[in-house]
């Protein structure tokens, strides 16, 4: 795939040929980024960390209307998707939590919504030059110029952005654009991996996760769930804020003769997520519940689909209210095995 | 404010003084709007202030909540308690950003069929000048 | 505040036999982070830490515990919970006690006098956490920030938490046992944060109101870090009539909202638990300060400060105002 | 199978038939449905042990066991327990009214692999819905296996499912059926006791037997005991797992027991599998 340079100065022209589609970008400021729809003619400036809420939204939203009805109807009518959209500064992360979840919408059956809105959307990824404190991609298979998920990355070199182009997505794009780029020489090509080098070597969290995808079912009753746990306070804040989560509630709402089939976010940190209709609860208490967060996202489902169902973005670690830690619990996993 | 625009007013009335109140306006057919639909509940301290909260998600344009005059409850203290409580929710609509002109609440006791009239004309007064109620209404179900 | 005293009296309380484990405050896993301890000996006491930056209010976990179903034969072990607490930590044990939800031989309640405490977030951005584990203390007209070797002064109002300009019991109002002796309290500042709010007009309050519940993404840390939100079956996980939908939109955020500041009215302590926790930063706090401001002056109730007392909203006067009343 | 390419979305279906099997707070009440399109009946099939998620529009889904053998007819048999919200919805339903069907789901009974073995059912309560369509099959094609017991128990005689058939089994000389309640009652001539131990007395003989038990968890962690007594090998024996589930097809994440997903590696499991997840007997 080709790899190209835009000079900065030319960042909101390119960014105005991109008409046709919604663009979202990252806005807000300090830790409160969030995606949000870029207005009318303006650039978005690409200058943070990683937004607060995953672009995990933009595929899966929060709440999704499944079809809509009329009560005592039998025609259901699914709303229609075309509306495409561009997400200009995804981190690789992002990008490569949505290539893993893509595995567990497409097993055996596809998910209609998810992969229809999977098409409509462009990734356009910003590669990470300022890791965050509670950041450990490079542990789990990624990195700060991973192009795993995307479908464009543009890496800051100061006065131009690298861009690669990833899939047939990301060569419209640069097709789209034009003569505002121009062809990457070689030396900018090692001024990139250099630079993705270095950012690497920043990251100073890392996971040893080796051996704790078969090992960890071993720990069922290892006492550190019991310790790790009990300060959980069982929110939903790392599972909804988490890239790779992908559970969902399936409500039916109505209001007068409309209704509709809607899903929204679930969190397996909540007891009503396995509460049987008799009372009865599997996971009865929140140890229950955090030994599952974590064997799923680093055994269950590397058991079906062989990839680790954690991007290490460190959301979870940085937005939990009472600082249960990922990497602290996977290392006394570790050392417990 | 579309001209024709009439408030849809939800009214909770105590089973022992208010709800024969207004059955006393009617039966002296004393004159007043008929936006408000009635839901008779058993006491004033019975009505949940989620309900109120619940009937402005679904359309309504006003509440009214309607129990005896303190010392008249039926049981002794319920009406004490929805003063104390829903005088709470006023406070917390109120700064939520709701217009105070949407919810009201009265005492009405069995023998005051002319007092409901006048509730019921400021309760339908009020929430018509406050306009359509939009605020957290429910949508739509659309997508 | 003696930090060997506190370890001193946990360690001993920690060992004793009637006492199931004692709850804390310790280091963080990085940067100024501090997290609850869970403390069941003697030994464990010795990470425990008091400083600045210890703004958890412990007491939601006396609240929280799920009992699993116990196989047949076995006893239900009732030893106590000890707890370390501040001055508005106290308030939330003395809450329940007034509530039924605990009793008080249940708890071993280990009073710390607070001198004020630091806002994580202010701090953070002032003060960009490194991977060096950085320290914080009092000094007596601020805080010092001890990292990586050098130490700088701040003065107190620059960190100081709005919770802790607000406060007005930064000394523990119940307690078994008083570690060192009570701070003196500090004139509480005006709660501009509600007053500005309240001199909006309707559609500018409602303005703000729906711009902040539309970020809120229903995660319920909220209301699970509430010492005071303990309900066995939250009227919002009821289906069975579904009061609020699950749906995510700002008509039924505002639906939650309300009803969780309602739900706190006369019995919200002020520890700014929620507001602290809230991962789309919603200013929680000003509802609930706003509702307690109106028992203060209308009803002259403050909530949490004589575990004897009845609880605001199952009691009344004859002579409530109703005013607002036809 | 499915027709939709949006699994989502679910099948209509009519209430041919529905009648009460059991009264009181929890009652059970049997539905005979079938589809309204006829392309959708055509090329419906289904296994014994797999399931389906029935519903009302408007109110919701929840996933029930197809309690009638394929071998029965272009029909579909949903026998429900009365608990929440969708299942009371559904008792609501009378003959002629409209339900939503959507599936199957989940794998099956291997009863291809127990040809030529005496199949042994323990069934306790509603559990012996998911039983039904086995003991159906394995009437329908007797010749192929080498016999068919039955051991079914209930709190009381008005907890019975399925108690016509029963009878007429009973007298059938060559199907040994045992009906069991836990207390006595009068004109009940069939056993009193629980079901695991009625199964010590039945003293079933575990060579060349498949034993498939279906019921509320502490009736099934007695019976896995005590067909350990009876000698009966863990590949033996096949259970089904039973956990709170929305989609049905894998997607939605919480009806894992362990690594297993009730819905798309259940709800049947062989209880040698079954042993290794500490979390399906949780």
């Amino acid at each position: 795939m080709s790899a190209m340079l835009l000079n900065k100065e030319k960042w909101p022209d390119f960014v105005g040929k991109l008409t046709g589609k919604t663009l979202w970008a990252p806005q807000g400021e300090g830790e409160e980024m969030r995606f949000a729809p870029v207005a009318e003619g303006e650039a978005p400036a690409l200058e943070y960390g990683n937004t607060r809420v995953p672009p995990k939204q933009a595929v899966f939203p929060q709440t999704e209307t499944m079809f809509r009805f009329q009560l005592g109807d039998k025609e259901v009518e699914v709303p229609e998707l075309k509306e495409e959209a561009v997400l200009l500064g995804v981190r690789p992360c992002d990008a490569r939590s949505m290539a893993i979840v893509d595995h567990l919408f497409s097993w055996d059956e596809d998910d209609p919504y998810y992969f229809k809105r999977r098409e409509l959307v462009t990734l356009v990824g910003l590669a990470c030059s300022e890791p965050g404190l509670n950041c450990f991609c490079t542990s789990v298979g990624g990195g700060p110029g991973s192009t795993e998920g995307l479908d464009l990355l543009m890496t800051d070199l100061g006065e131009h952005y690298f861009l690669e182009a990833v899939t047939e997505k990301g060569e419209a794009l640069l097709k789209e654009a034009g003569d505002l780029i121009e062809e990457a020489g070689d030396d900018q090509v090692k001024e990139k991996d250099q630079l993705i080098e270095e950012t690497a070597g920043k990251i100073k969290r890392t996971v040893d996760h080796e051996g704790i995808p078969e090992g960890i079912p071993g720990l069922w009753e290892d006492k550190l769930w019991q310790s790790v746990s009990a300060s959980c306070l069982g929110c939903g804040t790392c599972t909804f804020l988490c890239p790779t989560c992908h559970c969902f509630d399936i409500q039916d709402e109505v209001e007068g003769f409309d209704a509709r089939r809607c899903r929204m976010w679930d969190s397996c940190m909540f007891s009503e997520y396995t509460l049987h209709t008799s009372g009865h609860n599997p996971r009865y208490t929140r140890r229950e519940r955090t030994r599952n967060r974590i064997n799923h996202k680093y055994s269950y489902f590397v058991d079906k689909f062989d990839v680790i169902a954690c991007v290490g973005c460190g959301r979870c670690v940085n937005l939990c209210p009472v600082n249960i830690d990922i990497v602290e619990i996977l290392k006394q996993v570790k050392e417990a095995l | 404010m579309s001209a024709n625009y009439e408030p849809n007013i939800v009214a909770f009335l105590c089973n022992w003084c208010s709800y024969a109140g207004a059955d006393l306006a009617g039966t002296s057919r004393a004159q007043h709007p008929s936006n408000v639909h009635v839901i008779r509940v058993m006491c004033s301290g019975r009505v949940n202030p989620l309900y109120v909260v619940n009937a402005l998600q679904q359309g309504a344009d006003g509440v009214l909540v309607s129990g005896c005059h303190p010392g008249d409850c039926h049981y002794m203290e319920g009406n004490y308690y929805a003063r104390r409580r829903l005088g709470m929710l006023k406070d917390l609509l109120e700064f939520a950003g709701v217009d105070p002109r949407r919810f009201h609440m009265s005492w009405v006791s069995a023998s005051e069929g002319h007092k409901w009239k006048e509730v019921v004309e400021k309760t339908v007064e009020d929430a018509r000048e406050a306009g359509p109620f939009e605020g957290f209404k429910r949508q739509q179900i659309d997508w | 505040m003696d930090l060997d005293k506190l370890r001193e009296t946990a360690a001993e309380v920690a060992a004793r036999d009637d006492v199931k484990y004692l709850v804390g405050w310790k280091k963080g896993s990085y940067g100024y982070r501090v997290a609850p301890a869970f403390v069941e000996n003697a030994e464990g006491a010795a990470e425990l830490i008091f400083t600045p930056l210890c703004t958890a209010n412990l007491a939601t976990y006396l609240t929280l515990v799920e009992k699993l179903p116990l196989p047949r034969g076995q006893e239900p072990d009732d030893r106590k919970v000890a707890l370390l607490v501040k001055g508005c930590d106290s308030r939330a044990v003395a809450q329940l006690l007034v509530e039924k939800g605990i009793h008080r031989d249940e708890v071993v309640v280990i009073g710390c006098p607070c001198p004020g405490m630091v806002d994580p977030a202010v701090l953070a951005e002032k003060y960009p956490e490194t991977e060096e584990p950085a320290e914080l203390k009092w000094s007596d007209d601020g805080f010092i920030i001890a990292q990586n070797g050098e130490e700088t002064a701040v003065p107190r109002e620059e960190l100081l938490a709005e919770k802790c300009r607000l406060c007005r019991y930064p000394n523990p109002v119940v307690s078994d046992i008083m570690i060192g002796d009570p701070v003196e309290t500090w004139e509480p500042a005006e709660d501009e944060g509600v007053t500005e709010i309240e001199d909006k007009d309707v559609d500018g309050r409602w303005a703000y109101w729906q711009e902040q519940f539309s970020n809120c993404i229903r995660c319920y840390s909220c209301r699970n870090v509430c010492p005071l939100c303990y309900c066995q079956d939250c009227i919002l996980d009821r289906l069975n009539p579904t009061w609020v939908h699950r749906s995510v939109n700002f008509s039924e955020n505002t639906a939650f909202n309300i009803a969780r500041a309602f739900h706190l009215a006369g019995r919200c302590i002020e520890c700014g638990e929620c507001e602290r926790v809230c991962p789309a930063n919603i200013p929680l706090g000003k509802l609930n300060r706003k509702l307690a401001r109106e028992v203060r002056d209308k009803y002259g109730f403050e909530p949490g400060l004589d575990p004897e007392a009845e609880p605001f909203q199952a009691s009344y006067k004859p002579d409530d105002p109703e005013d607002f009343i036809l | 199978m499915k027709t939709n390419e949006n699994p989502y979305i679910p099948f209509h279906a009519t209430v041919e038939d529905t009648w009460f099997e059991t009264g009181g707070e929890r009652a059970i009440k049997t539905f005979k449905v079938v589809f309204d399109d006829e392309e959708v009946r055509k090329n419906w099939s289904h296994r014994p042990g797999q399931c389906a998620m029935i519903g009302v529009l408007g109110v919701g889904e929840s996933m029930i066991s197809i309690s009638c053998s394929p071998t029965e007819g272009d029909f579909l048999r949903f026998s429900v327990m009365r608990m929440g919200k969708v299942t009371q919805a559904l008792h609501q339903l009378e003959a002629g009214d409209k339900m939503t069907v959507r599936g199957p789901y989940g794998n099956s009974f291997p009863l291809e692999e127990w040809e030529g073995k005496h199949v042994l059912t323990i069934g306790g309560g509603i559990g012996q819905a998911p039983m039904r369509p086995v003991v159906e099959y394995v009437k329908a094609n007797y010749e192929k296996y080498g016999g068919l017991t039955m051991i079914y128990g209930a709190r009381t005689s008005g907890d019975l499912c399925f108690k016509e058939e029963f009878e007429d089994m009973a007298r059938d000389d060559e199907l040994s059926c045992h009906l069991t309640i836990d207390i006595e009652e009068e004109q009940w001539d069939h056993n009193v006791g629980f079901v695991p131990q009625v199964l010590l007395d039945v003293k079933p003989s575990p060579d060349n037997t498949i034993a498939v038990t279906c019921g509320p968890p502490i009736m099934i962690r007695f019976v896995l005991e005590n067909l350990k007594k009876l000698g009966f090998e863990d590949d033996q024996i096949y259970t089904t797992l039973e956990n709170r589930m929305k989609c049905g097809i894998g997607k939605c994440g919480r009806c894992n027991a362990g690594n297993m997903y009730v819905c798309k590696d259940g709800p049947v499991f062989n209880y040698a599998t079954l042993k290794e997840i500490p979390e399906a007997f949780a």
